[in-house]
């Protein structure tokens, strides 16, 4: 529980910096906290192959791709922070009800019929592995269109610059 | 004590011992800071200008691009590859596919020599 | 440590907070690479919804699901950061409200 | 009691890299000094250049170290000086915290107490190692970044390219392996490299994943930013790359983290390819030579042997990189990533498809 505690408040310090710090660099660095942060709450709920894979691939690639486009473009910090006044309240007013959308449906009572107690290896890699690769074959292999099609189209983006 | 116990004491630790590691300078040496010494190095010469607006040639971001894409190509084969036994032939062929989209994705960056750094 | 005891409401009230947070960003700063960020805690707030129902409910397809979120986060990003390259080389600025006139 | 042989574990594992470190800092400056003839470091002696031989070995285990504590510590006005100071924070607490779990024996049998010895027994420990590995980037990029200035920005970009595009080959050669062993905890695999091959050649991971190990060993060095793949920080192009702008104890933990990146590459090598703390024929009886000699051991000498044997595996391959570091040139930067790209990200998928079309002819071919 004390473990959850100090996951939830890390999350949000470093969600905050994402969206408030000025310098761009700084967000990402917010980022990496969230997502490190996140990886250990997985850990905590029994996904410890998700925990890692989460740590490789969105601290060690994704947020690393960004820190490269920030600091190749050499973006500098921003003079203007945000949107005008209006849309800013917009934001919070948006974001505000649907944390508490959120809130009040996470905490409703789930349906009955929930085993109460989880299986033994439930969140084993083995057991991950074995639900992905026989109930969800097709997703699969539609994954690797959808990876081929990304890597296709930035190169061609990237080529139609230069 | 439970693994993962295990592994945040050990983050503790190496934690502790790499910021004393980093602050011991701070707090041994000497403090004499001159305005030539607090100067960014350019083998002597004073610095010409901000390096903000220096740009970089788009190979690099190709390259991390690309390298997004293949890790989490290779993401997807670890778990294929703790349960293989299990899945036999089927889990061969489930994968060949995957490969083969991927790999021509690959022959098509090599193709277009976005791969070339000349 | 006793992690069994973790209730689903506290992972579920966390991730309805970084999802607030994440589309709060999204509305409120100007700087297309920031909004990008803001879409990346959006989808780990999906992620650890995910998780935590999938552990309620006993079934794994949860974290199957994660897996393919990290899939769709990399290749979004990959191709969100090449347009944004080309956007950037056209009107060198990543604010979002000048690429309003881009249609076209 | 168990709590406080687990910290026991942690704090061995620790003090394992710590002084792998130093010693490595040593072998490297006499090493090199053997390799071109020269006399190497000399200077600092115990009791007072009374004996009769200088190896040096003082200087670098504690007089380099302390001297570069004492000495000022320099932020430049331009840096982002909050950046500058976590940069080689991160560059060097996720490499450390690697060493926890790489196993160093087998059990430890004291007052009833039956010990696994690796630090913290997580269930994934080569992925775990991987994703720590993948987190190595930061450093550089923050590093390079923060000091604002040319040089280390450009040795950053150029680190970051680099370590990114190995990374995949070294991902692809520890999926052979797993492919191999069927599991992801390091300990099993070590255990299970304890087989023996037809009765008489222990089972070690080399003599099924040949290819992978080249893979494995090359990307390794590529991470580790060391020669022929020292680019990020060639010093006769762009002075010392991304800690270009650092001094004193920082500068050391930069340094630091390359012999500790040195140090992970060779547990890897070891663990996976060699046994780890495997000793030949050794079993926890004994040993038991093939052709029915055998010889009863008590269990504390076991675990003995199987330290010293993992310290010394360790150690040589370590060595070995220091050995190709001071041999080869600098590699040319479009030749680094061409080899990274066109030969050894196809090599090590080529490796995965053939181990797995292996796996399923001959299922007796790997171990399990």
């Amino acid at each position: 529980m004390i473990a959850f505690w100090i996951v939830a408040l890390f999350a949000l310090v470093g969600a905050l910096v994402v969206v408030l710090h000025r310098n761009p660099v700084y967000s990402a660095l917010g980022l990496v906290l969230t997502l490190f942060q996140v990886a250990v709450l997985f850990a905590l709920l029994d996904a410890p192959l998700l925990a890692l894979l989460q740590v490789m691939v969105y601290a060690g690639a994704i947020v690393v791709l960004f820190l490269f486009v920030i600091m190749l473009l050499s973006l500098e910090p921003e003079k203007r922070l945000a949107a005008p006044f209006p849309v800013a309240v917009a934001g919070l007013v948006l974001a505000a009800t649907l944390g508490f959308g959120l809130v009040v449906s996470g905490t409703l009572p789930l349906r009955s019929g929930v085993p109460s107690r989880l299986p033994a290896d439930f969140g084993s890699p083995e057991s991950l592995a074995t639900n992905l690769f026989t109930k969800h074959q097709l997703p699969f292999e539609l994954t690797s269109v959808l990876l081929l099609v990304a890597v296709v189209g930035a190169v061609v983006l990237a080529r139609r610059r230069s | 004590m439970e693994p993962y116990a295990a592994l945040m004491a050990s983050f503790v630790l190496c934690g502790i011992v790499a910021a004393v590691m980093v602050c011991a300078s701070w707090i041994l040496g000497p403090k004499n800071p001159t305005p030539t010494k607090l100067e960014i190095f350019e083998t002597g010469n004073p610095p010409m200008g901000s390096l903000r607006g220096m740009r970089f040639p788009v190979k690099f971001y190709l390259v991390a691009i690309f390298f997004v894409v293949f890790d989490v190509e290779v993401v997807f084969l670890y778990p294929w590859a703790l349960i293989f036994r299990q899945l036999g032939w089927a889990g061969l062929v489930e994968m060949a596919i995957f490969m083969a989209i991927l790999g021509a994705g690959l022959a098509y960056v090599w193709q277009v020599g976005a791969l070339e750094w000349d | 440590m006793d992690l069994a005891g973790l209730p689903p409401e506290y992972p579920l009230g966390l991730a309805a907070a970084l999802f607030a947070i994440g589309a709060f960003g999204v509305v409120f700063r100007r700087s297309v690479i920031v909004v990008l960020m803001c879409i990346e805690l959006m989808l780990n707030a999906v992620n650890i919804t995910f998780v935590a129902f999938g552990r309620e409910l006993g079934d794994m397809a949860g974290q199957v699901m994660v897996f393919f979120v990290m899939t769709v986060a990399a290749a979004e990003v990959a191709v969100g950061l090449a347009i944004l390259l080309v956007a950037f080389s056209r009107r060198k600025t990543l604010d979002g409200d000048e690429f309003a006139s881009l249609r076209g | 009691m168990e709590v406080f042989f687990s910290l026991a574990k942690i704090v061995v594992a620790f003090v394992i890299i710590l002084q792998l470190t130093l010693l490595l800092l040593w072998v490297e400056r006499k090493g090199s000094a053997l390799i071109q003839d020269r006399v190497g470091a000399n200077r600092a002696n115990l009791f007072g250049g009374l004996l009769p031989f200088n190896l040096g070995i003082v200087n670098t285990w504690m007089a380099d170290p302390l001297k570069l504590f004492h000495k000022e510590d320099i932020v430049p006005t331009e840096a982002d000086h909050f950046l500058h100071w976590l940069a080689p924070f991160v560059a060097i607490v996720p490499l450390f915290v690697t060493f926890a779990v790489i196993p160093f024996g087998d059990v430890l049998r004291v007052g009833g107490y039956t010990i696994d010895l690796v630090a913290a027994p997580i269930p994934a420990s080569v992925l775990f190692v991987l994703a720590m590995a993948s987190l190595a980037v930061y450093g550089v990029v923050i590093g390079g970044w923060a000091s604002n200035s040319r040089y280390s920005f450009l040795g950053g970009v150029r680190g970051t390219a680099q370590m990114i595009s190995y990374e995949l080959a070294l991902s692809l050669s520890i999926v052979s392996v797993v492919l191999t062993f069927g599991t992801f905890d390091l300990q099993e695999i070590a255990r299970a490299q304890g087989q023996l091959i037809w009765g008489v050649i222990p089972a070690w991971g080399v003599f099924y994943q040949p290819v992978a190990l080249i893979l494995l060993f090359i990307a390794g060095m590529a991470e580790s930013k060391r020669a022929p793949f020292d680019l990020p920080e060639a010093e006769s192009e762009i002075v010392a790359g991304f800690f270009t702008e650092y001094s004193g104890s920082k500068l050391s933990v930069f340094m630091m983290a390359d012999f500790v990146e040195i140090g992970i590459v060779a547990a890897l090598v070891t663990t996976l390819f060699f046994g780890g703390w495997q000793v030949p024929w050794l079993g926890r009886e004994g040993f038991q030579f093939p052709g029915g000699f055998a010889i009863a051991l008590p269990s504390l000498v076991v675990t003995l042997l199987q330290f010293v044997a993992f310290l010394v595996k360790l150690f040589v391959f370590c060595w070995l990189q220091i050995l190709v570091r001071w041999s080869l040139p600098r590699m040319r930067y479009d030749h680094l990533m061409a080899f990274g790209w066109k030969r050894l990200l196809p090599l090590g998928l080529v490796n995965v498809g053939l181990t797995a079309v292996l796996v399923l002819l001959f299922d007796g071919w790997t171990v399990k």
